[in-house]
C-alpha cells in the first residue's frame, strides 16, 4: 500500500453520466488486485476525507475508476484534466480472486448502478477456465456499461435497455431459462440490491461474495468506522475496508 | 536544532505524537508511516474487556470535520499486551497508552496491568467516557471525579501521567488545574466536540448514536481556544490536539502555548501527516532563528491594552 | 402550504429570520434581498448607548468558519429608533430587537426603551455580553444570572421574549430549563462558539481581542447537538441557529426540532440566503407531502435501542 | 448593487506572476466606478468567504480584475476557464472620482504591488484636463503593470525593471527633479507603502487619498468585521468596505 501523487491521463464521459478517469501509476498497475479499491484525494481543501473507488481497470501503467457525479467529492473530481494530478492511496481491501477456488464453476457477476465498476478488471484477471455470466442493473441505459465483461444480460429500471425491471427479477428469469453449473454469485452495487441477490443465492444453494459499501474516513483500518455486523462468529463487526470490502454475505448482516 | 520534549523521565524525540484512536496501535500503517519519526504513539483507548463498540454508521463528514463515535471499540487491555505491544514497541518512538473506562476503579486496574509493560512509556486517561455509576453522565464534566481518576491514578505509576481533557464544558482551565493539583504531568486539550448531523432523506441521524464527537480542520480554533484557556491557568505542560494538518497549524499551537501537539483526523487522510508536521515546524523554527522547538511555544504576543470587560463579540 | 409560526401573540410569516450581527438594521440590502420575503430580521444587538466595538482585526477566515469580535459595535437604542427603525419597519416582516447589556440594569432599560415601539415586534436578549459586576465573565455562562434577566425582562414586556443561549456551557438544557421557567417566549441555539486563530509570520492572534466568537458551517454540527439537548428539555420552541447556508441545513435543524431557524454568517456570502433557504424548506415539505412546515419539527428518528450508557464516542 | 452568476470570458497570465479574469456583466460594466472592488465566490464550498478584487479594466460589457496566487482564494481563481461561471457582487464601495475636484492640477497616482489593479480604469475615467503621473512599485518587474496607465515611472525593489528602491525613494527623487502643480496623490498597495506615501504628501502639503486593504467577511457593511480607527472625529471606527475603501489619509490611522 502507497499513498502518491500521480499525474492523469484522461478523464472522459464513457456514457452520458458515467465518467471514467485514467491515472498514471506503476507501483498501483503492478499492486492493484481485483475488488480493491483506491482512496482518492479529491481536493486539497475540500472535501476533507478522501473517496474510495473501485479499480476499473489496469493497463500498461494506466489505472482508471469509473464514476457519476452524485455529491461534492465527485463533482470536484469530474473537473479534473489532463495535465493535474490526484493524491491516491491504494490498493486497499481484500480481493474478488481470493474467494476463487475450486468448488464452482459458473462465476455470476452481478453490479447494480455505479457497482459495474470492479467487474471488468475482475473479468480480465478471472481464470479462463471459469464461465462468468455477468448481470447488470441500472435505473437507465446512461448507468450501464458493458465494455470488458462477459456474456452480459442487462435490467434497466426503465426499460430503456434490456430487462424492464430489477436485476434480480432479471437474475430469476434468466436462471430459470438456464442451467448454470455450480454457480458462485461476485455482487457489488447498492446495499438493498446485494441483500436481494444474496437471498436469492442463499434460496439456490449458491454462495454470493459481495463487496460492501458504507462511509469510510481512512480506508485502512484506522479509524473504525466501517463497520459491518457479522451473523454470529467471533467478533460482532468487522472492518469493512480493511477485512472487507468482500464479504460472503452469509456471515454480514446486510 | 533540539526537538526533543521530556516529560518526567520520559524523553521524545520531538514534540509530534499521534492521537489515540486514529492510528490504531501501529500495525495498519506500515508501508505508509517512518514510525521511528513521530514523538510518539498514542493508543487507541482500551478498556479492561474488548468492546464491539456502536452499530453503524459510526462517521459522518462535515464542513472540514467529521463526527464519529465508534464507541471505543478496542481489543481490551490484555489483548493489546499479546497481541499488539509487542510489534508496537519495535518502533523507536514511544508509546503512550490512552486508557478509557466506565468506573474509576476499571481506570485503576487497567493502569495497573499496563504499569508493568516495557514498552508502555506513558499514560493518557481519556475521561470523556460516560460513568455507569452516574447513569452515564460523562466523567469528563465532573471537575471532583476528573480529580479523583487523577489522584487514583497518580498513586499507581512513576510513568508519565497525562490527563485528556473534554471541551465540553464551560471553564477547561478548572479541569487542568485539577488535574494539575493531583499530581498529572500533563494535560491533554481537546478531545471531540460534541456534535450531530442528520440525513434530510430519512430524517435520521447520520450516525447511530445520534450525537457524536466532532474532529478535523472544523474545530482548530476551538481547540486553540481551549489550549490558551488551559496554559494561562497551569504550569504543567499542555499537549494541543484538534483539527492539526499542516505544520502550520501545529506551530499555531506551540505559539499559543502547547508544549507538544496531537494529530488526529489528519491520519486519515494522510497516515505521515505527523513526519510531514514534525519536520515542517522543525524548518519553521530553523527560519525564524529559533534552536530549540521549545523557543516558540507560548510567544503569542497579544494586544495587552484591551481588557476582558470591552472584549464583547 | 402552511409556513407561518406564531409566537405568543406574534405571527412570523415563515420559520426563517436573519441573525443578530448579520444583517445590519436592514439597510444595507436593499437591492439585494426581498425582506419581506423572511419570516424576520433580527436586529445587531443594542445596547443603551453607542458602542464603537473592538479594534481591528475583528474578523479572521478559519476552515468552514469565521471568528468575530466586533465588540457588538452598535449605533445605541436611541439612535436605532430615530434613525433606523423608521425605515426597518416598512418592511413586510416582523423586528425582533436583540439586546446586549454590561448589567441587569441596562438590559431592563434598554428594553424599557424600545417595548414602546410600535415597530419592535419582540425581543431577542443575548446574554453572551461580559457582565462588569463580575470582572466580565459571560452572564450565559451563569444559569443564576440568565434566570435573572428573563425574569426581570418578562415582568417588562408583553412581546415575544426570546433568550439566545451560549453554546460555551456543560449543559445548555439547564440554561433553556431556566428561561423556560422564568417564562420565555422561546430560546434561541445558538450563539458563537469561543475560538481563536494565529498568525504564524507575525505571533499574534489574528483578531485583536485573541479570542473571538466562531460561526459559519464549521459549527453546524455543534448547534445541532446543542438544539437537541435543547428540544429534549423544555416545552417552548427553539431557535437554531449555526452554520445555516442552505434550505438542506435548515430541514436538518427543524428535524432535530427548532421550530424556527436563524441565518447568520451565510448572510456575508449570499445576502438572500434566507429567502432562498425559506424557499427550499417549503419545497422539501411539498415534496415530502408535509402541508406544514411545522409538521417536519421534530421528526428526528433515532435509534431506540442505543442506551447512553453504551453510547461511548 | 448586485449580485450575479456571470460567464468567465478569459483567465490569462498578463506576466509571470499577475493574471487577469474577465467576465461579462452588463450591470457590473454600467455601474462599476474607478476604486471600487466587486466581491467574489472563489468555490462553491471553499473558501467560505468572499474575495474582494478591485475592476482593473472594463470594456463594452466586460469587465476583468488582476490577482496574484497568494492562497487559497486566489488559487481556485487561477484555476478558472473560459466558459466557467463567477459569482460577482458588486459594485462595492466609495470611488476615487468623488475625490476629484477643482482644487489640484497634478494627479500622483501612486500603486504598490497588486495596488496597480484599479489604476488602469481610473486613468481612462479620469477628468482629461487633469495631467497623471504614475508612480508603480513592486518586489520585481513580474508585479508591474504599465497597460492603461500615464507617464508611468517605475521602482522595483530588486531593480528588475526602473529605479532600484521604494515606490516613495523614486517618488521623492522624481518630485526634487520636477515641479508639479497642485498634486493630489490617489494610492493603494500595501498599508506601509500608503502610511509612508501620506506622510510624504502631507509634508509636501498635498491632499492623500488611499484606498484601504483589510480582511472583509460580507464587503457590503452587514458585519462590521473592516473597521479602521479614525484621527478623531465623531466615530472612532469607520467601515472600510461601506465608508470607504478611499479615505482621506488623513483622517485615519495608517
Ligand atoms: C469501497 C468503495 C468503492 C467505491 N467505488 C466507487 C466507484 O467505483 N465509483 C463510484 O462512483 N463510487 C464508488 N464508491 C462511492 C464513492 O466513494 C463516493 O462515496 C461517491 O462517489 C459519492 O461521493 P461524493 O463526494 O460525490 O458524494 P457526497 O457528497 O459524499 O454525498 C452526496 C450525497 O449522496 C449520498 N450518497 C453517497 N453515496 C451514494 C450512493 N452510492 N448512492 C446514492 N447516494 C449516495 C450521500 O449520502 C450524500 O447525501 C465507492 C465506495 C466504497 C466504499
Ligand atoms: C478592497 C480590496 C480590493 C482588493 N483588490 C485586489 C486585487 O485587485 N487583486 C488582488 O490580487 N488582491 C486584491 N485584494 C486582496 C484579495 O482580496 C485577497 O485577499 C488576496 O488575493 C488573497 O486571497 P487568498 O484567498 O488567495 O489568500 P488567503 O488564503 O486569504 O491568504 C493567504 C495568506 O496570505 C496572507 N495575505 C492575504 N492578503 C495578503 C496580501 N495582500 N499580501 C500578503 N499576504 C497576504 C494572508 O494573511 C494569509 O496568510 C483586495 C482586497 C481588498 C480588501
Ligand atoms: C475516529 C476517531 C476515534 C477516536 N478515538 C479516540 C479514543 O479512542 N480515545 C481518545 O482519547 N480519543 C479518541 N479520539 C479523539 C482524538 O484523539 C482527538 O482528540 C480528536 O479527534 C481531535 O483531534 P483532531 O481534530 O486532530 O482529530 C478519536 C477521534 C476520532 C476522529
Ligand atoms: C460578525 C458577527 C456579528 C455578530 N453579532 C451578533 C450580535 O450583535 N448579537 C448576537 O446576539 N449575535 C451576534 N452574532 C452571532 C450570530 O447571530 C449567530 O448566533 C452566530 O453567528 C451563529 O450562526 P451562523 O453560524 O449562522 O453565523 C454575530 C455573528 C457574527 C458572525
Ligand atoms: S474506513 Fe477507517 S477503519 Fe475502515
Ligand atoms: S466587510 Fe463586512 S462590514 Fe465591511
Amino acid at each position: 500500500m502507497k499513498q502518491d501523487i500521480v499525474p492523469i491521463h484522461s478523464v472522459q464521459f464513457i456514457t452520458n453520466e458515467i465518467i471514467e478517469l485514467t491515472f498514471i501509476s506503476d507501483y498501483l498497475s503492478a499492486a492493484a488486485k481485483p475488488g480493491q479499491f483506491i482512496n482518492i484525494r479529491v481536493g486539497e481543501n475540500f472535501p476533507l476525507l478522501r473517496r474510495p473507488f473501485s479499480i476499473f481497470n489496469v493497463e500498461g501503467s494506466r489505472v482508471s475508476i469509473v464514476f457519476n457525479v452524485i455529491g461534492t467529492g465527485t463533482k470536484v473530481l469530474a473537473r479534473k484534466q489532463k495535465g493535474d494530478t490526484i493524491d491516491v492511496l491504494g490498493p486497499c481491501g481484500n480481493n474478488f480472486l481470493s474467494f476463487v477456488d475450486d468448488s464452482f464453476e459458473t462465476a455470476i457477476f452481478v453490479a447494480g448502478g455505479i457497482g459495474v465498476a470492479p467487474f471488468p478488471f475482475l473479468t480480465k484477471k478471472f481464470p479462463a477456465s471459469i464461465k462468468i455470466v455477468t448481470f447488470l442493473g441500472g435505473r437507465n441505459k446512461e448507468l450501464i456499461i458493458e465494455k470488458g465483461l462477459q456474456n452480459v444480460r442487462i435490467a434497466t429500471d426503465d426499460g430503456s435497455q434490456g430487462f424492464n425491471g430489477t436485476v434480480l427479477d432479471l437474475i430469476k428469469d434468466d436462471f430459470s431459462k438456464h442451467r448454470y453449473i455450480k454457480p458462485r454469485f461476485f455482487v457489488c452495487g447498492p446495499t438493498r440490491m446485494m441483500k436481494a441477490v444474496a437471498g436469492y443465492a442463499k434460496e439456490i444453494g449458491a454462495d454470493c461474495f459481495a463487496s460492501l459499501e458504507c462511509d469510510m474516513a481512512c480506508g485502512i483500518g484506522l479509524c473504525q468506522g466501517c463497520n459491518i455486523e457479522m451473523n454470529g462468529g467471533e467478533k460482532k463487526y468487522r472492518l469493512v475496508c480493511k477485512e472487507g470490502t468482500i464479504f460472503d454475505t452469509q456471515s454480514v448482516k446486510l | 536544532m533540539i526537538e526533543s520534549f521530556r516529560l518526567r523521565d520520559l524523553e521524545f524525540k520531538n514534540r509530534i505524537l499521534v492521537a489515540s484512536g486514529t492510528f490504531g496501535y501501529g500495525n495498519d500503517v506500515p508501508d505508509l508511516v517512518d514510525i521511528a519519526k513521530l514523538g510518539g504513539v498514542v493508543t487507541k483507548s482500551l478498556s479492561m474487556k474488548a468492546r464491539d463498540g456502536n452499530p453503524s454508521p459510526r462517521i459522518a463528514e462535515t464542513a472540514s470535520g467529521m463526527l464519529n463515535s465508534i464507541g471505543l471499540a478496542n481489543i481490551g487491555v490484555h489483548k493489546f499486551i499479546a497481541e499488539k505491544l509487542p510489534a508496537l514497541k519495535n518502533h523507536e518512538t514511544k508509546i503512550i497508552a490512552n486508557i478509557a473506562a466506565s468506573s474509576v476503579g476499571e481506570y485503576c486496574a487497567v493502569m495497573e496491568i499496563l504499569d508493568s509493560q516495557e514498552g508502555v512509556h506513558g499514560f493518557e486517561i481519556n475521561v470523556s467516557c460516560p460513568n455507569v455509576k452516574e447513569g452515564g453522565l460523562s466523567f469528563g464534566t465532573d471537575v471532583k471525579l476528573v480529580s479523583l481518576i487523577t489522584k487514583e491514578l497518580r498513586h499507581r505509576t512513576q510513568k508519565p501521567l497525562i490527563v485528556k481533557l473534554t471541551p465540553n464544558v464551560t471553564h477547561i482551565s478548572e479541569f487542568a488545574r485539577a488535574c494539575e493539583a493531583e499530581g498529572a504531568d500533563a494535560v491533554s486539550v481537546i478531545n471531540t466536540v460534541i456534535g450531530m448531523a442528520v440525513n434530510i432523506n430519512k430524517r435520521t441521524p447520520k450516525i447511530a448514536t445520534t450525537t457524536g464527537g466532532l474532529s478535523g480542520p472544523a474545530i482548530k480554533p476551538i481547540a486553540l481556544a481551549k489550549v490558551y484557556e488551559t496554559v494561562n491557568a497551569v504550569k504543567i505542560p499542555v499537549i494541543g490536539i484538534g483539527g492539526i494538518v499542516s505544520w502550520e497549524d501545529a506551530v499555531e499551537f506551540f505559539i499559543v502555548g502547547a508544549s507538544m501537539v496531537q494529530i488526529g483526523t489528519a491520519n486519515f487522510i494522510n497516515p505521515a501527516t505527523g513526519v510531514t508536521v514534525a519536520e515542517g515546524v522543525k524548518k519553521y523554527c530553523g527560519n525564524n532563528g529559533l534552536d530549540d522547538v521549545g523557543k516558540l511555544v507560548r510567544t503569542l504576543q497579544t494586544n495587552k491594552t484591551i481588557s476582558i470587560v470591552d472584549s464583547w463579540l
